[in-house]
């Protein structure tokens, strides 16, 4: 039991700094594109380290506490991911739903935290954080039930076997429609444009880390990268077929990273109000759609 | 051994012991319902963990019991309910207009709780439901609104004559006022006919929709002590008449074989998402805290349908544990905000802020009862929601599983308004320094229920073991318990490992923490505005309209409900005006015309 | 146009009553009754209680019900709980009259009309004459047609003339009140009398005498007396509170 | 001791009385307890009136059916005038008729002999609604019950024409061996149960009731909602098992009718907006109710769904009366936070209201439970649904009125309950509750009253 | 014949009831109704060539063909009955004219 934990606490460092790195290549290839230098690809550690040496101020306990919070949280979700078929802490018990949820003691210590800066702009924030979350989580949801169902399993390693073992028939070809709702979904998630208005640089004046600086905003930071490892994660092994080996999840996670990165550079930013209507016109019906001709007719390609 | 009868009695009893010592001085009815329900509860539990509660003592006439796991989980459920909420009592029994009634009535639900869960017989059944109904009824108008009591009237009044219309033609059918007997005998279009009524019934007491609106009227008005038994314990007998619904008939009903689900199942369950939906959307919007967690309630009676009717054990065991992880969460959050609402005066999420800094230990209980609310691991909540889930698409019911998340992911949005707005954020400046942290008395159930969310969520099997016990008894195969797992349909679930990673996860945290830089602690005001000087604590708090964005989407289609029922309400008066216009003047040619009318009617039917 | 619709209604619902009781058959046609299938004939052939035979006029003696007249037989003997009846109804509406237009003060009402002395005094010698046939009417009454009611409606429409004749006449209103009250609290008092004695109230223990003869009948005769004198008493009672005003 | 007594006693009272006008209420108040008090001694038995035997003559039943009709109205009337005599001194004569009239009415086997009984009592209430002040209302009661009654007369007649005889009992025999198909007595039975309509307040004949109760005092308003209702009920009821025999088009007429009066009633009320209304319009739906209970042959329970019904009314009445001639009107406005000051009053009126409701506890849930179970049992779904669906309407508008007359903040109206008036409501409330409580007297009293042998026809 | 007038008479009282706005109209309209009624009553006994129900020297014994006295004797008592029923509201009238000073009911402004 204790070695599963030090195991997981492993896998969630090793997030951690996969995606602190992955995310500053990212930078670099952003900057390339818009014909600049880009920053260094360790652009991200730098920026953590200073602020987690900087003295701060703080609004309380609850303001510390929060921070605590948020962070121990995602820790401990990062703790359950599966990186490879081998490289994971607890076989069987990654299940789904842990990750749905316990994602969300984070996001709420980091909301509470933001609410006890006593800055209504935070809370502001939180509110539009939260209102995202409620537009694309729950089309992405349907499409994950629609996977359990089809899969009889909601363990994320369980599922990356069973596509490994289907001859690698991921879910990204399967469901293809799915697979469109998930991307979206996961850009909102990750907050890439045009779903970025909660955590976008540009409107961090009214955003949940408007009230943050030093050893909390250094500290938010490792959570946020260890978030989006989660994210990107899942979704390698929910679509992608999960990896064999170390080489093709980092493969795997590059590759959807850089390309969601990619992606969002094109688009201009929706309202909050825009989010919520967008997602759940298109990418909810088509989840939908796409969960009824998997169950009931069976059209899985 | 002991005697449920005799616990009856005794409750009766001190109900009225509670009367005339609230007469005499009214902590004294108070501390009588403290005394009387903790020992009720502790009785039931403790007899009834030991299965030696016995039925042998017959006083009462007509009156007979029977011991069911399925009447001992709720009733044990709603006793400690009762038990934990009675602490709030002598604190606020200043208040009410009638504080001796007050006690009393309080005791005396209680007292029919007891009589529901545990009879044989139907008819004793309907007595105690309609008892607790009218003392129930009676308690609410001692809070804000007397129009909430009238509501809550109307709505439990359509469930309990829909149960009886249900237990009259089950007697026709089983010859006797027996429950098993009645269940076993109904069959054929009769099932259909009781299927229905019973889920009426179910469905006003449980609020869902489309019977919900007196739940935000009711709990939101009521004495704050007594919403948390409102929406913890009371709603909670919808669900144990939906239990003998769903599960012990069977109405003939078509079978659709793509969900194999029977059509009255699924659309019980229709009917329960759009509970969820609605109670989600309505309770994101609300400004008074307690209607916020009386459409919870909402939401959360949706949950508690849509696993029942879902007819596979893991959705019942669900669906039970729901029901005790929502009891407790409701129950803690409710106390939370009547203890700010005793120490503020109101429960309004606009006129509060900061109350944190003055009630910390308030905070955390809210706090605790959210994450379970909102199923969020390591409470309870996130236990009972994993297992309906695994329920809902075992079936494969896609449509219901978007309103489960959407239910899911809503609660956090409505659980963490107050958060925001009440307890946190910039003090108002009208509570500084007359604000205190509730008395210890109010703490104690708040903590008891807050250490009970916990268990519940790291060691749900303790509970789930015996939830099993009431699954068997309902004929259905128990969910598959290891020492600390539960095994699903799709996965299985180590609450205690989550537990501990979440702790470990917490424990690092705080040692980077602690081993950074130490913070300067500066005020609340003292944060960033954008270049802006705003000096007044009320201009730095966001509580109005918190999510703007995402009301003004829905904002014109919250009333829809209300609006037939008030049509319908002027409808009848309209009738009822219309036929006074007809037939009621001070001319006696009205009375004349119709006699002739009559007359002509018989006649000429009897002619031609 | 509403009141002919009214009356077409009206009609038409008595055209269907007529049609309908033409139509049913246990509805006897006008004329064709059969008195000897309905109870009538048993008060007829008076063999209630006693089985007499042939009812002979001027022979029969003590019959179980004295009246020559059979109507009377009904109205005062075998009915006679009815006459009660109708007997409070009267006083109760009289006591009703009284209550709704008696004030202490009274005086007659003020008509354009004065009567001339010739009328004055020639309603005097009417009134004794209209009197004494309302008493013979009554107490005839179980010998030829009439009886109590018609009798004192006579002897209340000599008041009548009285107070038509005379604008300023008002009887004694305190005497009607003891004969109305003394007249009903005696028919009561036969009544129990007839339950004392025979074990049946209003039962008529008394000799029933010949059939056809003034002093036969029992009660009866006294009856009807006592109920001309009440019903005289209270229609003069209406007649005064309808032709009296508040005033002095 | 005979029944008659019950009769002639009040008669030559009220002959005597208005004699002695001062001591005329002195003699009321003796004589109507001195009936309650005689009830007790009196043996069931059929009393022959004049010696003559039933077809023939006219008698009197005194069965248990009537015995407990008897108790209720005497008991009723006696606490009613117990509050009033004092107050209404210029009735004394007429009430004392009014009880003869109506012990009369309830004894009377004879048909005829019913319709001058209720001749005499509907002239007596008549003349009582007049101390409302307000002729007009009066009027109309007069003319509607004229018309009423005239009617039943019409329709007795028709049976004599046919059968030939006006006792009850020999009236049913006769029909019922007569060998005619049974629409021959359509019409008549219409007739007159268009006649009882009218005083029973069913509902399109009732158009006085309004004016009569909704303007009522503190005597008319019990005396026509308690005592007559109780009375007129009962005599309803007898005709309905004992006589009336209804098939085809007039089943279907008269339950419309009773249907009908139920649900508009229970709407009425919950419109209206003055005390007095509301119980005058609930009192249409419950007469209605119980004529239809005697309808369907359950007897017994119709009875004893009468006496909880005008015993609950009488409390309504008399408290909401006494209160509105202190307060000068009778809006829910006005009377709003009466019992605040009361509590003893209030309680009772809440006792009363409840048991209306049919609250577990109280007589009304007795008997509504056992009510809709003999409807169950004989397969009668519909009735059931549509009492269990004017339950909820009846109970908001009850509630919405209990709260308002509890619940006030300042500003309470002020009303002196008298001690004689306190005495009676809390009686009378703690007898329903005791009813409700130790229910086996009553159901062995509906079960015997279910059980008397009645002859051949009737609804039974 | 004279019951089908007897019933026309019945039928033409109620119209009055129902048409007429005047108090004492009502009433007499009521009086028109009630002598129908009594009018039908005595029709209901009445025998083709039947006597009077009274003994005489003329008609001595009962084997004669009498007609019904049963409904005569009722018809009395009706006739008793709608005399008190009239006179109360005439009492009745005349309260309500020196309240409202009008028999017309349209004209009253009460409620």
């Amino acid at each position: 039991m204790m070695l599963s934990m030090l195991y997981g606490v492993g896998i969630a460092f090793f997030g951690f700094v996969l995606h602190t790195s992955v995310a500053g290549i990212n930078r670099k290839i952003s900057g390339r594109l818009q014909k600049r230098y880009g920053p260094k690809w360790y652009q991200e550690f730098l920026d953590i380290f200073k602020l987690l040496s900087k003295r701060a101020t703080s609004h309380g306990w609850i303001f510390d506490f929060g921070v605590i919070m948020a962070l121990g949280g995602i820790i401990a979700t990062a703790m359950f991911i599966p990186v490879t078929n081998n490289f994971l802490a607890f076989p069987d018990f990654d299940n789904f739903f842990i990750f749905a949820y316990l994602i969300a003691v984070g996001m709420l210590g980091m909301a509470m935290s933001a609410s006890g800066s006593g800055n209504p702009l935070a809370s502001i924030g939180v509110m539009r954080a939260l209102t995202t979350m409620l537009a694309y989580d729950i089309p992405y949801m349907v499409v994950i039930v629609t996977i359990i169902k089809l899969t009889g399993t909601s363990s994320i390693s369980g599922l990356a076997l069973y596509q490994q073992a289907a001859g690698n028939n991921w879910f990204i070809v399967a469901l293809p429609l799915g697979a469109i709702v998930a991307v979206l979904a996961l850009m909102a998630g990750l907050g890439k444009k045009p779903f970025e208005t909660y955590i976008a640089p540009a409107e961090i004046a009214s955003g949940p880390l408007v009230e943050y600086g030093g050893k909390q905003l250094g500290m938010l930071f490792i959570m946020m990268e260890i978030t989006h490892f989660i994210e990107v994660s899942l979704f390698v092994n929910l679509f992608l077929g999960g990896a064999e080996n170390i080489f093709i999840f980092l493969v795997k996670y590059f590759a959807v990273y850089t390309a969601l990165s990619l992606i969002s550079n094109v688009y201009a930013r929706f309202k909050i109000d825009q989010v919520v209507l967008f997602f759940y016109k298109w990418p909810l019906l088509i989840a939908i759609v796409q969960g009824f001709i998997a169950i009931y007719l069976g059209w899985v390609i | 051994m002991a005697s449920i009868e005799l616990l009856l009695i005794i409750a009766l009893a001190s109900g009225f012991l509670a009367y005339l010592l609230g007469r005499v001085n009214r902590v004294y009815g108070a501390i009588v319902t403290i005394v009387s329900s903790m020992f009720v509860f502790s009785s039931l539990a403790y007899f009834g963990f030991t299965d030696s509660l016995d039925t042998t003592v017959s006083i009462l006439p007509y009156v007979t019991f029977q011991v069911t796991y399925l009447g001992m989980f709720f009733a044990v459920m709603i006793t400690f309910i009762y038990a934990m909420v009675s602490f709030f009592n002598p604190m606020f029994i200043k208040d009410y207009k009638y504080p001796g009634a007050y006690s009393m009535l309080y005791i005396l639900s209680m007292a029919g709780v007891i009589g529901v869960f545990f009879t044989d017989n139907f008819m004793v059944m309907f007595f105690f439901f309609e008892f607790i109904v009218w003392t129930s009824m009676f308690l609410i108008p001692l809070g804000h609104s007397r129009k909430a009591a009238v509501s809550y009237y109307a709505f439990s009044a359509v469930g309990s004559f829909a149960l009886l219309f249900a237990i009259f033609m089950m007697r026709e059918a089983a010859g006797s006022f027996g429950i098993n007997a009645g269940l076993a005998a109904i069959s054929g279009t009769n099932a259909i006919v009781v299927f229905i009524l019973l889920i009426v019934s179910a469905f006003a007491k449980l609020g869902a929709f489309p019977l919900h609106t007196w739940l935000p009227i009711a709990h939101g008005n009521a004495p704050h002590p007594f919403s948390p038994v409102l929406s913890g314990a009371l709603v909670k007998l919808g669900a144990f008449v939906a239990v003998m619904a769903l599960i012990k008939i069977t109405p003939n009903s078509y079978v659709i074989v793509a969900l194999d689900l029977p059509l009255a199942q699924y659309l019980v369950a229709i009917f329960a998402g759009l509970s969820i939906v609605f109670g989600t959307l309505m309770a994101i919007r609300q400004d008074d805290a307690k209607k916020l967690l009386a459409y919870s309630s909402m939401s959360h009676g949706g949950y508690i349908l849509l696993a029942f009717s879902l007819g596979s054990s893991i959705g019942l065991s669900g669906g039970f544990y729901h029901i005790v992880t929502h009891a407790l969460a409701t129950g803690a959050a409710f106390l939370a905000i009547a203890a700010v609402g005793r120490q503020t005066g109101t429960t309004k999420m606009s006129e509060l802020g900061g109350v944190i800094q003055k009630m910390p230990v308030t905070y955390v209980v809210y706090l605790i009862a959210i994450i379970s609310m909102a199923g969020i691991p390591p409470m309870g909540g996130f236990i009972s929601k994993w297992l309906i889930f695994q329920a809902v698409i075992d079936k494969g019911l896609i449509l219901l599983a978007a309103a489960v998340f959407f239910g899911s992911i809503g609660s956090f949005l409505y659980v963490f308004r107050p958060l925001a707005a009440l307890f946190l954020g910039q003090e108002k400046p009208q509570f500084k320094g007359i604000l205190k942290e509730a008395p210890v008395i109010m703490l104690i159930p708040m903590i008891v229920l807050s250490g009970m969310n916990l268990v519940t969520g790291i060691f749900p099997n303790i509970f789930l073991q015996f939830i099993n016990k009431v699954i068997v008894e309902l004929g259905m195969a128990p969910v598959v318990l290891g020492t600390y797992t539960i095994q699903g349909t799709n996965g299985i679930l180590d609450p205690l490992q989550i537990t501990i990673a979440f702790g470990i996860g917490v424990v690092i945290a705080f040692i980077i923490f602690i081993l950074l830089k130490k913070s300067k602690q500066v005020g609340l005001m003292d944060t960033y505005t954008a270049g802006n000087f705003i000096y007044s604590e009320e201009l730095m708090h966001y509580s109005v309209d918190f999510y703007a964005p995402i009301e003004r989407l829905y904002e014109k289609h919250t009333t829809h409900v209300q609006d037939m029922y008030k049509s319908l309400e002027n409808k009848v008066k309209e009738f009822g005006n219309v036929v006074k216009y007809f037939f009621f003047t001070n001319k006696p040619e009205i009375t004349v015309f119709w006699i002739l009318i009559i007359i002509g009617a018989l006649l000429w039917g009897d002619l031609l | 146009m509403k009141n002919f619709l009214a009356l077409a209604l009206s009609l038409f619902i008595g055209f269907l009553i007529i049609m309908s009781l033409r139509n049913n058959v246990a509805f006897p046609e006008y004329g064709t009754v059969n008195v000897a299938s309905r109870v009538s004939q048993a008060y007829l052939d008076r063999d209630v209680t006693e089985n007499p035979g042939t009812v002979i006029f001027g022979e029969s003696v003590n019959l179980e019900s004295g009246p020559a007249n059979t109507v009377t037989a009904i109205v005062a003997d075998y009915r006679s709980f009815d006459t009660l009846g109708e007997v409070t109804v009267l006083f109760v509406s009289s006591l009703g009259v009284a209550l709704l237009l008696g004030t202490k003060k009274q005086k007659r009402l003020e008509v354009d009309f004065h009567p001339n002395f010739m009328l004055r005094v020639g309603s005097r010698a009417l009134f004794g004459i209209i009197l004494m046939t309302g008493i013979y009417v009554a107490i005839h009454g179980h010998l030829t047609p009439g009886g109590g009611f018609p009798g004192g409606a006579m002897i209340a429409s000599s008041m009548l003339l009285l107070y038509l004749a005379n604008d300023s006449f008002r009887a004694k209103i305190k005497g009607f009140k003891i004969l109305e009250s003394a007249a009903g609290s005696a028919y009561i008092l036969i009544g129990l009398i007839g339950l004392l004695v025979g074990g049946y109230f209003l039962q008529n223990v008394l000799d029933n005498g010949t059939l056809g003869s003034l002093f036969s009948a029992g009660f009866i005769p006294i009856i009807y007396v006592l109920i001309g004198l009440k019903v005289g008493s209270e229609i003069s009672g209406v007649i005064d509170n309808f032709l009296t005003e508040e005033g002095v | 001791m005979s029944a008659i007594l019950l009769i002639v006693i009040p008669l030559l009272a009220a002959f005597l009385s208005i004699l002695v006008k001062k001591y005329s209420a002195n003699i009321l108040l003796v004589v109507s307890f001195a009936s309650v008090v005689l009830l007790n001694y009196i043996p069931l038995e059929v009393i022959t009136i004049g010696g003559f035997a039933a077809p023939y003559g006219i008698n009197l039943i005194l069965d248990q059916y009537s015995l407990i009709a008897l108790y209720a109205v005497n008991v009723l009337f006696f606490l009613v005038v117990a509050i009033n005599c004092a107050k209404f001194k210029k009735l004394s004569s007429i009430l004392l008729v009014a009880l003869a009239g109506l012990n009369g009415m309830i004894l009377t086997g004879d048909l005829f002999n019913l319709f001058v009984f209720m001749e005499v009592s509907g002239i007596a209430a008549y003349l009582m609604t007049t101390t409302n002040q307000k002729p007009l209302a009066t009027f109309n009661y007069l003319v509607q019950g004229t018309v009423g009654s005239s009617l039943y007369l019409l329709g007795l007649i028709l049976l004599y024409a046919m059968f030939g005889t006006l006792n009850m009992q020999d009236m049913a025999f006769q029909i019922s061996s007569s060998g005619y198909h049974i629409a021959v007595t359509a019409f008549p039975f219409l007739l007159m149960f268009i006649g009882f309509g009218v005083e029973a307040k069913l509902l399109p004949f009732n158009s006085w009731v309004q004016g009569i109760l909704g303007s009522s005092n503190r005597l008319t308003g019990p005396m026509i909602a308690s005592v007559y209702a109780a009375a007129i009920g009962f005599v309803l009821g007898r005709l309905l098992t004992e006589l009336f025999v209804f098939e085809g088009t007039l089943l279907l007429i008269v339950t419309a009718i009773l249907g009908f009066s139920i649900v508009a009633g229970e709407a009425m009320a919950f419109g209206a907006k003055k005390v007095r209304e509301i119980l005058l319009f609930s009192s249409i739906a419950q007469a209605a109710l119980v004529a239809l209970v005697f309808l369907s042959g359950f007897t017994g329970l119709a009875a004893l769904l009468l006496i909880a019904n005008t015993a609950g009314k009488l409390i309504l009445f008399l408290i909401t009366n006494t209160a509105t001639d202190q307060l000068g009107n009778d809006d829910i406005s006005t009377l709003q936070g009466l019992f605040v000051n009361n509590k003893v009053v209030g309680v009772s009126f809440t006792v009363a209201v409840l048991n209306v409701l049919g609250l577990p506890m109280f007589f009304g849930f007795v008997l509504k439970m056992n009510i809709l179970l003999e409807f169950f049992q004989t397969d009668h779904l519909l009735w059931p649904a549509v009492i269990l669906i004017v339950s909820v309407v009846e109970g908001i508008y009850f509630i919405r009125l209990l709260l308002k007359l509890w619940f006030k903040e300042s500003d309470l109206p002020q009303v002196e309950f008298e001690f004689t008036l306190k005495y009676v409501v809390v009686v009378v409330a703690a007898l329903l509750i005791l009813f409700g409580v130790y229910t086996a007297p009553v159901e062995q009293a509906a079960d015997d009253l279910t059980a008397i042998q009645y002859i051949e026809g009737g609804n039974l | 014949m004279l019951q089908y007038a007897a019933i026309v008479l019945i039928m033409l009282g109620l119209y009055g009831i129902l048409t007429k706005r005047n108090v004492i109209k009502i009433i007499v309209s009521l009086n028109i109704l009630e002598i129908g009624l009594n009018l039908f009553i005595v029709s209901v006994g009445f025998v083709d060539g039947g006597l009077a129900p009274i003994f005489t020297s003329q008609n001595a014994t009962n084997d004669l063909n009498f007609v019904d006295p049963l409904p005569q004797a009722l018809v009395l008592t009706a006739i008793v009955i709608g005399v008190g029923t009239t006179a109360l509201g005439l009492a009745i009238a005349k309260t309500i004219y020196a309240k409202y000073g009008t028999f017309n009911l349209d004209e009253m402004g009460e409620k």
